[in-house]
């Protein structure tokens, strides 16, 4: 079956949210690699436990962005925990679904998040 | 918005003479060739008038054409018809083949065929030294493309048919993206294989040329269609139109190839001015039609989809690419690194296309190259 | 002359809104379906509404149905598929399948699978106990279509089918003849084949159903469309056409087989007032639309071309047969003498069949059978 | 490649010459077989060495019935020993061709002809 994303993919394809990076961020996460096709970063500044910025960078496919733009606005807010209880499917019914093939793409945004947050609470330990 | 259609070699617009030219074998001389009532009968002229003229122009004999449903399909006839007919043996193909090759013959190496795949070099070339060295006694089969779908590099298959046939080999060349667009000799040939879709023909029909004395192992076995090399009641609308396809088509090459060629080199010009990227693919001996550029940082899809955006249509590679994940095996067969395989872009023109095209899109392009590069965490 | 076509089992003119869904995929909406560009994402959509509708109609779910080019390739896909996925075993199917099932299957007779083809009664029916007998540990498929092309007889594949898998075999159906014209349950079924020209639709493409949960191996190796199974650039507007088709036929099957039937006992009571004429197949359990007589002492290609010099198109058995000279299989399968089989007319009436075409024939036949045997000296 | 007749096999499909037979013929010919679909019988009369009259019956396809009627009009009136020379290949010629697949039927047309001239030769040596 050929791969068709959501519309909702397709609008944060076009305007993702909170792209960039955060200097001094609390956090950082990267994963992914070049070589497979994936690599996110993500940025977060953290604030009484409170997720008060993130921005991400990705190199990859439509989905690999719409997911990351989708996983900081539904972070963007939320407390720690909060935000480590996103699920890939939430993500992924959040954006209307996702090709079969591209549901690893889910998973790479909420390893990046974790990722940015386990990098915030070594340094603030 | 206007959208520009520059994804050519996935498919094409069929012409309106072509629809034209079917619609009566779809409405009214609905008859079944094989029937023998007066409406089989025409039906059977119909078809057999467009094999002759398939055959005119590729300068074959008509009873050599044999119609199939796709490029697929004419490439799978040959690959697995050969091999079941010789029960075993060598088989050689080169890395940069299109997937229904590649697969076909893989799997043949999972059914006892011994196969090699041939290295290319950094332009998608195959020499003649490396064809030469990977020959045996026991090669039944050489399957080189006449040109390729992604990066547009054109093979010397007349000459690697020779070094095949110095062997005792039969020589078979995938011309889908090459039939019609370029001359092609069929001295040194024994199976070539076209699509009409590529060419401003309808989807669904293909043709397989065998030459004569040469009998293989059918495919699809049944009510003997096609002098029993490939049975199914004819699609004969759709071999109408592949005829009439390719007559336009070869009326107007050499022009139409010149056209193409002015239009996409200076498409290439102005896009290799953006930093960072390149041309894959040889600079000269190329599809008239075909640009194929790589920019670091950057992943395809997302510059697919972002001039999508923008009203230009294109493509990462070979359309068939968007059902797995992994980087052009052409691209990385010619030694690129994955990263670089991942962020190529495919431009292929057409009969429509026109210098206000290449110029939308070099208006275009770089913005959403670098749109893409700041969101990229590679350029860190 | 008025032309009455009654030669709806070999192909059928596909119906004008048929050839109006189609159209835009051929001229402005042609895009090709893996292209991730707007152009390709639309034919994608319309290429998985119709998956979703053809579905709906044979109660699957959409991604047990694939879309391939022809009843003969639905049927080469499943026994193929099943056997080199499986690589040995027996393979059980019947005398008067189809020409692609038989030589399909004699084929891989020839390649070390074991092969059983099922006698039939005198009706052209498949008994139970027959199949059950032949059953082995060792039966990977059995395959029985659910209508006869010739003689029309329907098989109880429901109750086949139970039978199969009361074993380990998986059970296939060529239903090119019924779908559309019959109701089919799947529950026993695995596989089931269609073909779009036998129901008002385009010639060049059919599709195979395939239970979820089961894997055989592709027929044709490539890019990966079709999940895999069945690669090719597909035919976007073939394929609207055959759902179209299909709609259409499941709206109107109850009563336009009704109908038909109507006409076509009304044709047979009066060819069976011809002297020395009878009736192939099953007097009842038949397909709507069959109707196969067989006269002695004449042979059936001069009725069949005398017949079209009166406008009626018809056929002497299956439309493949005018490229062998052998008396049908299914005739003879079915006990008929050579002689006798020599001598058969099938008339397979069709959506635009009247009663007056009927009368016109009941009118023109006998004269026709009367003249070849007074040229026979078969009736000295 | 579909089986196609000329137009002039239709033609003589349509309006067979020469269809009988001929009571008290000087020879009869009968050859072919019904299992396998064509059945031919020839009947000439003959009068000082030349054929004056010659009538067919065939069972058979319309090649079998095309070829018998074209071989009846090309011996009428001629010698015996013209008439054996017609070989299969006038015949399809002068019928302007026959499918591959139908060839065997000028054959039989000929074996028939000359089944009846042997026939003939047999009662009047
Ligand atoms: C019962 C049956 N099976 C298979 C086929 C083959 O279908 P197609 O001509 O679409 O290949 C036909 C008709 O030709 C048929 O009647
Ligand atoms: C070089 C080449 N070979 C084979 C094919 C397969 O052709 P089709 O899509 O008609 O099966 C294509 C295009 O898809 C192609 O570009």
């Amino acid at each position: 079956m050929a791969m068709m994303y959501s519309k909702k993919v397709m609008e944060h394809m076009e305007s993702p949210k909170n792209v960039g990076s955060i200097e001094n961020a609390d956090g950082v996460g990267k994963v992914g690699n070049p070589v497979c096709g994936d690599v996110m970063s993500m940025f977060i500044k953290v604030e009484n436990g409170i997720i008060t910025d993130i921005k991400f960078k990705t190199y990859g496919c439509g989905a690999a962005i719409a997911t990351s733009s989708m996983m900081t606005e539904m972070v963007k807010g939320k407390t720690i925990g909060e935000a480590e209880k996103i699920t890939k499917d939430q993500l992924a019914k959040e954006l209307d679904g996702l090709p079969n093939i591209k549901l690893h793409c889910s998973v790479l945004a909420v390893d990046a998040l974790h990722k940015a947050i386990a990098d915030y609470k070594g340094k603030h330990k | 918005m206007k959208r520009i259609y520059l994804d050519n070699a996935a498919t094409t617009k069929p012409r309106s003479e072509v629809i034209e030219a079917m619609l009566p074998y779809q409405t009214e001389k609905y008859g079944n060739p094989s029937s023998l009532h007066s409406m089989g009968r025409e039906a059977a002229e119909a078809m057999e008038e467009s094999r002759a003229t398939i055959a005119k122009h590729l300068g074959s004999k008509p009873e050599e054409i044999y119609f199939v449903a796709s490029g697929t399909e004419a490439n799978n006839t040959v690959l697995k018809g050969v091999a079941f007919q010789k029960k075993k043996g060598h088989i050689i193909t080169q890395t940069t083949e299109h997937d229904c090759v590649i697969n076909a013959t893989k799997w043949l190496g999972s059914q006892g065929f011994d196969i090699t795949f041939l290295d290319v070099d950094d332009k998608g070339v195959v020499h003649e030294d490396t064809l030469r060295e990977a020959m045996r006694d026991d090669t039944i089969l050489v399957s080189i493309m006449a040109a390729n779908n992604e990066i547009g590099t054109i093979q010397a298959i007349n000459r690697l048919g020779a070094i095949a046939h110095e062997g005792k080999a039969l020589f078979h060349t995938d011309a889908v993206q090459a039939f019609g667009k370029m001359p092609l000799s069929l001295e040194n040939i024994d199976f070539l294989s076209a699509s009409a879709h590529k060419l401003y023909g309808p989807r669904g029909v293909g043709f397989l040329f065998k030459r004569d004395g040469v009998w293989i192992t059918p495919l699809l076995h049944g009510g003997g269609h096609e002098r029993g090399l490939r049975s199914s009641t004819e699609n004969v609308a759709g071999i109408v139109g592949f005829a009439k396809a390719t007559e336009l088509a070869f009326a107007e090459m050499g022009s139409e190839a010149a056209r193409e060629i002015a239009l996409r080199d200076s498409l290439i010009k102005g896009v290799l001015e953006i930093k960072d990227s390149w041309l894959n693919g040889h600079p000269t001996n190329r599809l008239p039609n075909n640009a194929n550029f790589g920019f670091r940082f950057i992943e395809g899809e997302g510059l697919v989809l972002r001039l999508d955006l923008k009203g230009i249509e294109a493509s990462t590679g070979s359309a068939c690419s968007s059902k797995n994940l992994r980087p052009s095996h052409v691209l990385t067969s010619m030694g690129l690194k994955a990263e670089d395989a991942h962020g190529s872009l495919r431009l292929t023109l057409g009969r429509e296309s026109t210098k206000a095209d290449m110029d939308y899109v070099l208006e275009m392009l770089p913005g959403v190259v670098e749109s893409l590069r700041a969101m990229s965490p590679l350029t860190e």
